[in-house]
């Protein structure tokens, strides 16, 4: 197949895909390996964005997909008038970002960082289909693990959940680590 | 954040204060605490629409840790004792410290998700799917599955919403217990096992907030002379005797403060 | 807007759009003459096929839509027919029984009932022949409201909607309250 037809094919079966299409199943479908699959895919995205297309082809959750480009939200919203409320709660967002860092953890491990009971956020993120439970941790009582879902990707444009910025990123700088010690420290004879 | 404090050396959001604590710039030792528990009962007496439940929930986290960092800066230094006690101070210490950061570390990150769900959402999927006139041979999706097992994905699907519960009236027992309830049942329970421990006494109990009601009339029923409690070491079960006769214990006539918990 | 901002917007919403969209509707939405957007979107579609893309814009049902272009459909063939998984997900199943159970129901009805966004499972669903719309709802939007099929029915034998087996046999009946009751209570003397 040259270049030109796999481009075609892509354009062809992406668009009517309802999810994200795996380069892993195009190559299956057109006979091809991957990673010219994938190549002619980020060519043709480029392409896209250099001319100026009112749509994207993006990678997103392991798969390529059709999405409209972000500068036409406005029009995009009025049409699809779509609500977009569904904003979570600080406690949620921050119960999410340890599940999706620290994945898979159980409820106890989620609310001995927190600091608080998290059985309500973590059902809530459950059902709004951000988290599942992924499997059991051994040892006493097996509690349920919980991890991120594809939904979570798609929500937050991601292709996979290596491409989370890295948590040291955020994590206090070295100084203020000493200095944090030095206040935890007993003060020994003083 | 909502929530103030004022102290002696501090006035302003209870989680500035924290992340001055933290950050080497007021002593914690020099915070005094009464006043951050004034201004939670004073943010509790405007009403919780003032702040919002979020806020309030905030500010009980860093009021705990505050208390937690406090704690440990008062407790005496370990003075002439072994390496491994010394050991257990450091790890207590390393894993306030290393909970610490992280909480820090995942509220940041929690901005930072936000900021990209945001730029996700400026962006729309296609979900049109395949034209009509296409064919689909592709296997019955619905083989196995019967008209009961519908009816089930039906109940699974409406009843996870909160709001949309049918019946709770089996919970409600478990959700309110009285501790009067819960020395009338002991009473007519302990005289006729004579010795038994807590955890058999509680072994069947569903909820938390179930056997903590059975220990709060058991201290109650300890007050009136009716029981004796018993520990054969630290740790040890807890062993309960019947000492009371086999007169009727008076519940709700005053000499019982009636308390009432919930799950 | 200048030719090239509304071939953009175009697009866009095009793209996003479940159904054909009609060039007076994208006329109210960009504020320009209805004449306009339809010679932009006609110099669109010619351009595409110019190009030679794998998907085209057609004029169907008095409105707008891309669709896979006909040359591709041994490829879209081939992926609609794709042998991913003999069942349906949870997710779906629990649509379906939404829709079964409801009917005639909208999709935000649904959602709201689920907790997240179910348009491409209603897709799906609606692709597989099991719900089909019925009809629209009066009120703001008039959304269409889905209803089951006569295959939907077959597939689970049954000879009418009415036997579907009522909701109330799967809900905890009176005796597994008192029986749970019963359990929760302290089992006094024995």
């Amino acid at each position: 197949m040259r270049d030109e037809e796999l481009r075609r094919a892509i354009e062809a079966v992406v668009l009517v895909a309802l999810e994200p299409v795996a380069p892993g199943l195009m190559a299956e479908l057109f006979e091809e390996p991957v990673e010219r699959v994938d190549a002619v895919a980020v060519e043709l995205a480029r392409r896209y964005e250099r001319d100026e297309r009112g749509f994207v082809l993006a990678r997103v959750a392991g798969g390529w997909r059709f999405q409209s480009h972000p500068d036409q939200a406005l029009y995009v919203e009025r049409f699809a008038n779509r609500d977009v409320s569904h904003r979570l709660s600080t406690a949620a967002l921050e119960t999410l970002a340890i599940v999706a860092y620290r994945q898979p953890v159980s409820r106890s491990q989620i609310s001995a960082l927190r600091g608080v009971n998290v059985d309500g956020v973590v059902r809530l993120l459950e059902q709004r289909g951000y988290i599942r439970a992924v499997g059991r941790a051994e040892g006493p009582g097996q509690p349920v693990l919980f991890g991120t879902t594809e939904m979570f990707l798609e929500r937050l444009g991601l292709d996979s959940i290596g491409d989370l910025p890295p948590i040291e990123d955020f994590l206090p700088g070295p100084d203020a680590v000493v200095e944090l010690e030095e206040r935890l420290r007993p003060s020994v004879g003083d | 954040m909502g929530v103030s404090v004022s102290t002696p050396v501090f006035e302003g959001p209870i989680d500035l204060l924290l992340h001055l604590v933290t950050s080497h710039e007021v002593d914690v030792l020099d915070v005094p605490l009464a006043p951050v528990v004034d201004a939670f009962v004073a943010a509790l007496a405007e009403g919780k629409d003032a702040y919002g439940m979020e806020a309030l929930s905030e500010f009980v986290l860093v009021a705990a840790i505050l208390l937690e960092l406090k704690s440990q800066r008062l407790l005496p230094g370990p003075d002439d004792v072994d390496p491994e006690d010394e050991l257990v101070g450091w790890d207590e210490r390393d894993l306030l410290l290393s909970r610490l950061l992280e909480c820090r570390a995942y509220a940041a990150v929690a901005d930072t998700l936000v900021k990209m769900t945001e730029a996700a959402d400026r962006s729309v999927p296609r979900l049109a799917g395949l034209e009509d006139d296409f064919v689909v041979h592709a296997p019955d999706l619905l083989e196995g599955v019967t008209p009961g097992a519908l009816a089930q994905a039906f109940v699974a699907a409406t009843a996870e919403r909160p709001g949309a519960r049918i019946d709770l009236s089996h919970v409600t027992v478990v959700d309110t217990l009285t501790v009067s309830e819960a020395v009338e049942e002991l009473a007519a329970e302990l005289p006729v096992r004579r010795r038994v421990t807590f955890a058999e006494l509680t072994g069947h109990l569903g909820a938390k907030i179930e056997v903590i009601v059975r220990f709060l009339a058991l201290l109650e029923l300890c007050k009136l002379g009716r029981v004796t409690l018993g520990q054969g070491r630290t740790f040890g079960a807890l062993e309960i005797e019947w000492v009371g006769g086999d007169e009727p214990v008076g519940v709700g006539v005053g000499a019982i403060v009636v308390d009432e918990y919930r799950g």
